[in-house]
């Protein structure tokens, strides 16, 4: 298992080192003129070609790739032509806020989308199953960043129950940094108040992010809910005699949340790359944000960088994924 | 919300109600005091990306520098004038070529050095030998060496050139702590230092930076600037849609908002607890014609489009705006009110078109606009509604900014049309004049492409012309060559538009870089 | 003394979009104690179905029972509630599958499956476990575990104790319906329906599993219903066999008799087509034509279509059912005509 | 006709999840052969390696050791031109009907596949394979109006006769028979068993018939090899090898044969 | 004697059709999936010619009729530049769609080009292309398209572009998955066993067969590549103005909540409607015609 573990670890070796070589091909095959932007509208030619100069953009590409490869070995993820910082600083301030906000919301979506799939399946064809279908394909179908809009028309700018967006009062500083999570910090902080701050912050894009994923998480439960309860040690178990609550809560469960498992490992990855619309509408200071400047003003490093850390964490995330299915799974642990 | 004890309100219950997002419309905006401290809150869309002060640019950073910077010469009032910062006092040369400045003695960086007249000679040689940010406004009249300190408290400037509105580009050269700078010098210069760090003399220092979120200033306690407010900080929070930062204006959440359209200042009317700011300034908004390439480099051509347009929805999309008169802003130094300008006409239009290759139209021509800028997209739309009745079509490309400045390079990659802003940092006529019509800025975005001997010659006489009757006969005789010579689509003056809680005190409305907001002479 | 298992003049019929199909008309079927009855047949006769129905599995719908009675000790499970339809699943009635793969779940290991049943049995019997009624949680579960050790080590798979806590797939084929049979046994039923437990497996295995199975009969005083295609595993284990035909038995008996003078032309058939020592090559014979449709079968006697000796007659109505000797029953007119003429 | 020399097959190692499984055995030094015009027995278990001997055979695989002669050619030195023609030569009839037919081609398109493909040796036009197609239906008790039926509307024992049709559709001489009947209903396997005894006649086709069924082995087959985990364990003619079984496998297998019905009624 | 075969194969046809019609029908919400895209269809195909003001779909505009409220005139208001707003959200429709449509076209044919050939070479070829899919989805596919798309400049074909670079990966891991499953068949090692040529297995039996997923996926991913339209038009690098896309609309219309809400609720609800017709038909398919996914 540890080995196991070891080894998917040092494959994400060659996955980092695929994913640069493809944003950087993209980045530098596409047309664009990133160093003009970052020179300011003020430069003069022989003022962009100094700055391009600094960044060693005039190199060629290998030795672009090379230089920052070899950064990247030391934590360096390069700087942002715009801003001019350390692309790393910027990331360790956004991405707490990005996680906190996937997180919350694949948790969302997994405490409603797991039960509410398994009791679709145990109601199957009755007016429960129907209307989870009908609301789940509805969910999948609404764009996020809609669904944040009506939200914010909504809760924020109608009802004014919750914030309008933003992570928390800006007056305040956020709970004392432990984990980046501001509510997870406040807790440990032992401050309620900035809890539940946080919390009302974070309730308008979580829900907006995870809809989709918890109508995912639901249909693919109740789907291999329902292929389990097809399976013949299920009818071998009620032939037996065993109560229909053991059988759903120990014999099924257990067996369809490890076909939910994946969906749940790739929703991960579709969650951080889609930050960027929901971060968008509610001003949520995360890698999303970040990314969109950065895309839209051409800036590379910072471009590169963010979908390098998704890329990551998405694989590593596949990586807990199948660990937790081996956990659950006997035959592959033992295999 | 008026049952709350205001007095005994603790962080406790403001987090509560802060939380809640409060169910009132009204938001006490005196909560904020409640919270222990006077700290101002300013909407802004823009982020601050840089704030070193010799390559910052743009009103975010403008309002950062100015806060924790401090330079020569402030300006203030309507219409602005030059007024103390650093320098106590300030003589100018009969010839207009040397300034001497006498710096005030109190000033004092954060660190609680004395800010020296070395450190103005260093502040404006870094800025020069950088080249980039504002130096752009000084280049060719100050020289590196022109840039003296006559003794500890006292500099003199020998320009090159004499400069009608030198004192109304030095409050954008800020004073940086050479000391400081020197021992972070970094191999660059200090430009990885300074972007990130601040080396001031200015009322605040940075208290909290989370870019793309919020910039929180805390009121600096070397703060050797008089007559100030009772701020104890402020933040610039980024918050990217107009209408979010209108809502917070009217929940109390934010003080100032900065960048609100004209629908937000009309939804705003009336809202309790919010002043609204409607003020004219210098900015103009115009489209520029490729008059170098293409079908628009036949005049006909431009007049034909000059008259087609619908400036009256111009005028409409632009809410609280009023049409230019020629190429200069209306009011300024020399503007002329009574110039015979361009108005829709489509008789005349045609008759002009008529004169073109193509005189049934039937070309496509192409217009850019700026990714992100609405008032930009607007004017494209009325552009292609207007073209219609001349069976001209019209291919709008939005552009993200660094390719159109890249495309700004050559007529032959600059669209035939396309609209931009020219903020006025300084409000002379030069700003404009020079920035926008003079070849020596051809490949720039401000003036792509737009060159002729003659108004060279008047702008320039203009420039370095310190006597102001003379200057306004010279910006006269400018501004009806232009109109002749039909380079732009003169567009509107859009008004300034702030929205404040009535909270805030001791705002006084000038009008350059009127959202950089200075927050030293506030109170709330 | 009633039947153990008393099936009277079953009929389901399944519902499709291509209308309702009479899977099951008139099936009856009597189980005594200490009977191996074989129930035969080809693909799709209804031999499932009929197991099935024992337990009450046959989901309803599509299935839909248009009559008759499955007596269990006397009593009709066809009216009887869910809950207590499961008070009589795995305690009254065991069943086994056919794949022993597919049939344990997977996920958890065979200890805690055993122990699931034993306990869920114990919950209407306290007597299994042996324990007295009110004992603790702690030891009801060690009960069913020492329970499921002796039950492991009664079919015969060795080191029972320590192979609790396998899963499912460190087992073999054949230890793995030694496991399924335990898991059917544990309740102490009187009725084990075991339905095609050896196809799945070689032929090896599949010996030694029915060898077992008659171990296990004798052992625990029980009635079983054997299904399977194979007439050669009902002539190696059964005491009495059933033949299908299209949803209906057209022969039972002793299978003495049965196999030695098989009266229904069906029957004759069956055995013909099997190739045993006897038949020289190229002397087997097969049944030409296919199973009729059940959606609209053919009247009367359904093998009626493909009987050499069908007449007339035997489209008119149900065949009806004679003895041909003690307890050997056969459906087909033709053949009481013969017989008593 | 077909010999097979010494075959080995070893499967690689295979990278699991959770780890690495070893190299399987799956033949171990296997040599048969097989007569011209007789039928070749082989029994084993599951999991006894028939399936690869197959595969060999149809050089779907290839053999880690040992050669396969084919009317004394080496099939693994045969050109890809020879390699086709061999083909032609060699049919398969799979275990599974319901698999083995591809479900979105016609029976006309099916039988007719092998006649288009080795259109180059049996020099057959569109119509004559048409034609062909019909006969081949015909001989396999099928009428030619179900050319243009899909395979899903047929029975098993059907669809195992159009899987013999298209396997006698390009004129082999050696027939592997993989399993046949064991997915069939003993009254259609009966009938399907007469069809292939009666085909071997008309048609004077070698047959190599795998099964697990020594039943249906010792009713068709001349002589027969029992393979278990890979190795050959005892080959010779059937009757010797059912009456006087030489190896303990041999003897258990016999022994754990269900008995034959008939008997059980007199016992 | 032809007469009869002929009759049959029809009879089979019809009769396979009749009932994947039934299994289709019986599903309520696939028969109201297929009427909203029926209805979709119907707007790209003569939505701007049933545009109440058309010339508002060609840029005219009327500034003096600034953000008028829903009313009989204009049943969802106007806009910022006093444009009818149902008459460039039924305008919208061909664009959304085409693009969708474009999108999915170009994802699957790369797809089943890459995939294929990885899953019935398999060996290193399988391992190269793999190995670049799996890349490919690891980065983000909204980013990448955004950055592709911003650095493309604005426009529906470069739009297109940029989303379909990043759409094939997961075609190509399908179609992969099902030719490796489908290699497997019998009837495939059939085939080869009578000498079939390895492009005849792969053009005859194998692709045939792996039809049904796809056009599944095609069906259920067209909402989504309509979706992934318009979050390019809403973060603002979709297609030019005055092209009236839906999700452009929205983005512009943000900036007028909550006051002039119905700018952005009606082009925000026409794109969820679509995409919603396009899933709920796209579910009904999958029932129909992959059975293995069927509940």
């Amino acid at each position: 298992m540890l080995r196991f573990i070891l080894r998917r670890i040092l494959l994400i070796l060659p996955v980092l080192i695929g994913m640069t070589i493809i944003m950087f091909v993209i980045a530098r095959v596409l047309p664009g003129d990133p160093v003009g932007l970052a020179a300011g509208p003020n430069a003069t030619r022989a003022e962009i070609e100094a700055l391009a100069r600094e960044f060693g953009l005039d190199q060629p590409l290998w030795v672009q790739y090379w230089t920052y490869l070899s950064g990247l070995v030391q934590g360096d993820f390069g700087t942002s032509l715009f801003s001019r910082r350390p692309v790393a600083t910027d990331l360790a301030a956004y991405l707490p806020a990005t996680l906190e906000l996937v997180f919350s919301a694949l948790l969302l979506a997994i405490l409603v989308g797991i039960p509410a799939g398994l009791m679709a399946a145990v109601w199957r064809n009755k007016w429960p199953d129907y209307l989870s279908n009908i609301l789940s394909v509805a969910a999948i179908s609404m764009p996020r960043f809609f669904l944040g809009l009506l939200l914010q028309l909504c809760f924020a700018m109608w009802l004014m129950w919750l914030p309008l967006g933003g992570r928390f009062p800006i007056i305040f500083d956020p709970p004392p940094g432990v984990t980046g999570f501001y509510t997870i910090d406040s807790i440990i902080a032992g401050d309620w108040d900035s809890f539940w701050t946080a919390l009302r912050y974070l309730a308008l894009p979580a829900i907006a992010m995870s809809l989709s994923p918890l109508a995912t998480i639901l249909r693919m439960m109740r789907a291999s809910t329902i292929e389990v309860m097809h399976q013949d040690y299920v009818t071998t178990a009620r032939a037996l005699g065993l109560s229909p609550r053991l059988i759903v809560f120990k014999y099924v469960l257990r067996n369809a949340i490890s076909s939910s498992l994946t969906v749940i490992g790739l929703y991960f990855g579709w969650l951080l790359g889609g930050t960027v619309l929901v971060e968008t509408v509610f001003d949520w200071p995360g890698i999303g944000l970040y990314a969109t400047s950065a895309i839209v003003s051409q800036d590379f490093m910072p471009v590169v960088s963010v979908a390098l850390v998704i890329g990551v964490l998405f694989v590593t995330a596949n990586i807990v994924i199948d660990v937790l299915y081996g956990l659950i799974n006997p035959k592959v642990r033992y295999q | 919300m008026s049952t709350i004890d205001l007095k005994t309100l603790s962080r406790r219950s403001f987090l509560a109600l802060s939380g809640a997002g409060l169910a009132a419309a009204s938001f006490p905006q005196d909560l904020f005091a409640q919270s222990g401290r006077n700290i101002l809150i300013i909407a802004s869309t823009q982020d601050i990306p840089n704030y070193d002060p010799h390559t910052a640019t743009g009103y975010s950073a403008s309002f950062f520098l100015r806060n924790t910077y401090e330079p020569l010469v402030r300006v203030a009032g309507n219409p602005p004038e030059p007024v103390p910062g650093l320098a106590e006092s300030w003589e100018v040369s009969e010839d207009g070529k040397t300034y001497t400045f006498a710096l005030n003695p109190a000033a004092v960086f954060h660190d609680g050095s004395p800010v020296t007249a070395e450190d103005v000679v260093f502040s404006y040689q870094r800025a020069l030998r950088l080249a980039r940010g504002n130096s752009w406004m000084i280049r060719g009249i100050v020289e590196p060496e022109g840039v003296t300190a006559v003794d500890a408290h006292t500099v003199r400037f020998d320009l090159a050139t004499p400069f009608a509105a030198f004192l109304q580009v030095i409050p954008w050269i800020f004073i940086a702590s050479k000391a400081i700078a020197e021992a972070n010098e970094g191999g660059d210069d200090s430009t990885t230092y300074l972007q990130a760090n601040v080396a001031g003399s200015g009322p605040f220092k940075l208290r909290r930076a989370e870019a793309g979120a919020l910039y929180q200033l805390q009121r600096a306690d070397t703060a050797w600037q008089t007559g100030g407010g009772n701020l104890d900080g402020v933040i610039w929070q980024i918050v990217r849609e107009s209408s979010t930062q209108r809502l917070m204006l009217q929940r109390g959440e934010v003080h100032i908002s900065v960048d609100l359209t004209s629908e937000d200042m009309d939804a705003l009317d009336g809202a309790p607890g919010v002043v609204r700011v409607i003020e004219p300034e210098y900015r103009t908004f115009s489209i520029k014609m490729n008059t170098e390439h293409g079908p628009m480099a036949d005049i006909n051509m431009r007049k034909a489009v000059a008259y087609a347009m619908n400036y009256q929805a111009m005028r409409d999309a632009s809410g609280y705006a009023e049409l230019m008169t020629g190429p200069l802003p209306n009011g300024i130094l020399g503007h002329n009110p009574d110039l015979e300008v361009y108005r829709t006409d489509l008789d005349r239009a045609r008759e002009h078109l008529a004169m073109t290759d193509t005189p049934e139209g039937g070309i496509t021509l192409r217009m850019v606009h700026v990714n992100g800028l609405e008032q930009q997209r607007r004017w494209a739309l009325i552009m292609l509604d207007s073209l219609q009745a001349l069976n001209i079509q019209l291919d709008i490309t939005p552009m993200n900014w660094p390719d159109m400045v890249a495309a700004c390079q050559s007529p032959e990659t600059f669209p035939d049309l396309f609209p931009v802003y020219q903020t006025a940092n300084y409000g002379d006529p030069d700003n404009i004049a020079y920035a926008a019509y003079h070849s020596s800025r051809n490949g720039g975005w401000q003036n792509a492409v737009y060159h002729n001997p003659e108004a060279d010659a008047l702008i320039e006489a203009g420039r370095t012309e310190i006597d102001p009757a003379r200057r306004v006969e010279i910006y006269g005789q400018l501004q009806e060559l232009l109109v002749a010579d039909c380079p732009d689509i003169f567009g509107v003056l859009e008004k300034r538009r702030l929205g404040m809680r009535d909270a805030v005190q001791g705002f006084a409305f000038t009008p350059v870089a009127s959202n950089a907001i200075e927050a030293w002479p506030l109170s709330l | 003394m009633t039947a153990l298992l008393d099936i009277r003049d079953l009929h389901l019929s399944m519902h499709s979009f291509e209308g309702a199909a009479k899977v099951l008309s008139g099936v009856s079927l009597s189980v005594e104690k200490r009977q191996i009855w074989g129930l035969v047949g080809e693909t799709g006769c209804g031999k499932s179905l009929t197991g099935l129905s024992v337990s009450r599995l046959v989901r309803t719908p599509p299935a839909e029972y248009t009559g008759g009675q499955i007596l269990l000790d006397g009593t009709d499970v066809l009216g009887l509630s869910e809950p207590q339809m499961r008070a009589l699943r795995g305690r009254r009635v065991g069943m086994i599958f056919q794949d022993p793969t597919t049939n344990l779940n997977p996920a958890f290991r065979i200890g805690t499956q055993l122990m699931d049943v034993a306990l869920a049995a114990a919950k209407h019997d306290p007597a299994i476990l042996g324990l007295q009624p009110g004992a603790g949680r702690r030891a009801r579960k060690q009960a069913a575990r020492k329970l499921a050790i002796a039950m492991l080590t009664e079919v015969g798979i060795p080191a029972a104790e320590s192979r609790l806590d396998d899963y499912p797939h460190q087992f073999s084929g054949g230890m793995r319906q030694r496991v399924l049979i335990a898991m059917a046994l544990i309740g102490r039923p009187d009725l084990l329906i075991a339905d095609e437990p050896t196809t799945a497996l070689d032929v090896s295995v599949q010996a030694q599993i029915l060898t077992l199975l008659k171990q296990m009969v004798a052992a625990h005083d029980m009635g079983v219903v054997l299904i399977t295609h194979n007439l050669g595993v009902v002539a190696q284990t059964c005491t009495h066999v059933a033949v299908m035909y299209a949803g209906t038995i057209v022969e039972k008996g002793p299978i003495e008799a049965v196999l030695a003078d098989p009266a229904h032309p069906y029957t004759q058939a069956l055995l013909r087509a099997i190739p045993d020592r006897s038949v020289k090559r190229g002397q087997l014979q097969g049944l030409a034509g296919a199973v009729p449709n059940l959606i609209h079968p053919p009247p009367g006697c359904r093998f009626a279509p493909r009987c050499a000796l069908a007449r007339p007659s035997c489209l008119e109505g149900p065949p009806p059912v004679h003895t041909r000797a003690p307890d050997h029953a056969v459906a087909c007119p033709v053949v009481k005509e013969v017989q008593n003429a | 006709m077909l010999e097979i020399e010494n075959v080995s097959r070893v499967f690689a190692e295979r990278k699991g999840m959770f780890g690495t499984s070893p190299g399987v055995r799956a033949l171990h030094e296997v040599s048969l052969s097989v007569r011209k015009g007789e039928s070749f027995g082989l029994v084993g278990e599951s999991g006894s390696g028939k399936t690869t001997l197959t595969r060999q055979i149809l050089r779907l695989d290839t053999p880690t050791s040992g050669r396969i002669l084919f009317e004394g050619e080496d099939m693994a030195r045969l050109s890809p031109a020879a390699l086709r023609a061999l083909r032609a030569k060699v049919q398969i009839v799979f275990q599974d009907p319901y698999a083995s037919l591809n479900p979105r081609m016609s029976v006309h398109d099916i039988v007719t596949e092998p006649m288009l493909i080795h259109r180059g040796i049996l020099g057959l036009n569109r119509q004559q394979r048409t034609d062909r197609a019909a006969e081949l239906l015909d001989l396999v008790g099928l009428g030619p109006q179900h050319l243009y039926r899909h395979p899903h509307e047929f029975s098993g024992g059907q669809r195992q006769r159009i899987c013999i049709a298209r396997a006698l559709a390009p004129g082999p001489s050696l027939v592997l028979l993989d399993e046949p009947t064991s997915a069939l209903d003993v009254s259609v396997q009966a009938q399907v068993l007469n069809l292939l005894i009666e085909l071997q006649q008309r048609l004077g086709l070698t047959y190599f018939f795998i099964s697990h069924d020594l039943g249906v082995i010792r009713y068709l087959c001349d002589r027969v090899a029992l393979i278990y985990r890979g190795e050959i364990k005892e080959q010779g003619e059937t009757q010797r090898l059912f009456d006087a079984p030489e190896s303990d496998y041999t003897r258990s297998l016999l022994a754990a044969m269900p008995p034959d019905v008939r008997r059980v009624a007199g016992r | 004697m032809t007469d009869v075969p002929q009759d049959s194969r029809r009879s089979a046809r019809a009769e396979a059709s009749r009932r994947a019609f039934y299994r289709f029908r019986q599903s309520r919400l696939s028969m109201v999936g297929a009427t909203m895209v029926a209805v979709v269809v119907f707007f790209t195909l003569f939505g701007n010619l049933l545009a109440p003001y058309p010339e508002h779909v060609r840029g005219g505009l009327n500034t003096a009729e600034r953000f008028q409220a829903p009313s009989l005139a204009h049943p969802f208001g106007t806009n910022e530049l006093g444009q009818d707003v149902l008459s460039l959200v039924m305008a919208g429709t061909p664009v959304s769609v085409a693009a969708g449509f474009a999108v999915v076209l170009i994802g699957t044919v790369l797809g089943v080009v890459v995939g294929a050939l990885a899953g019935f070479n398999g060996g290193w070829i399988d391992d190269v292309l793999m190995r670049f899919s799996d890349l490919m989805l690891t980065i983000p596919s909204l980013i990448l398209a955004m950055a592709v798309a911003a650095a493309l400049g604005p426009g529906f074909v470069n739009m297109i572009i940029a989303i379909a670079l990043s759409w094939w990966p997961g075609y190509a891991r399908l179609v992969r998955g099902e030719v490796l499953q489908a290699r497997e068949e019998v009837y495939v090692a059939a085939a080869r066993a009578i000498g079939a040529s390895p492009a005849r297995v792969l053009f005859r039996h194998i692709l045939p067969n792996i039809v049904s997923p796809i056009i599944v996926k095609m069906s259920l991913d067209m909402g989504f590549a309509i979706l992934t339209v318009a979050a390019l038009g809403f973060i603002g690098i979709g297609v030019r103005p005055p092209t009236p896309e839906w999700g452009t609309l929205l983005s512009i219309a943000r900036n007028y909540m909550p006051d002039f809400w119905w700018t952005a609720v009606f082009p925000g609800m026409a794109m969820f409607l679509a995409v919603f017709g396009f899933n709920l038909l796209g579910d009904g398919l999958r029932d129909v015609l992959d059975p293995r996914a069927r509940r």
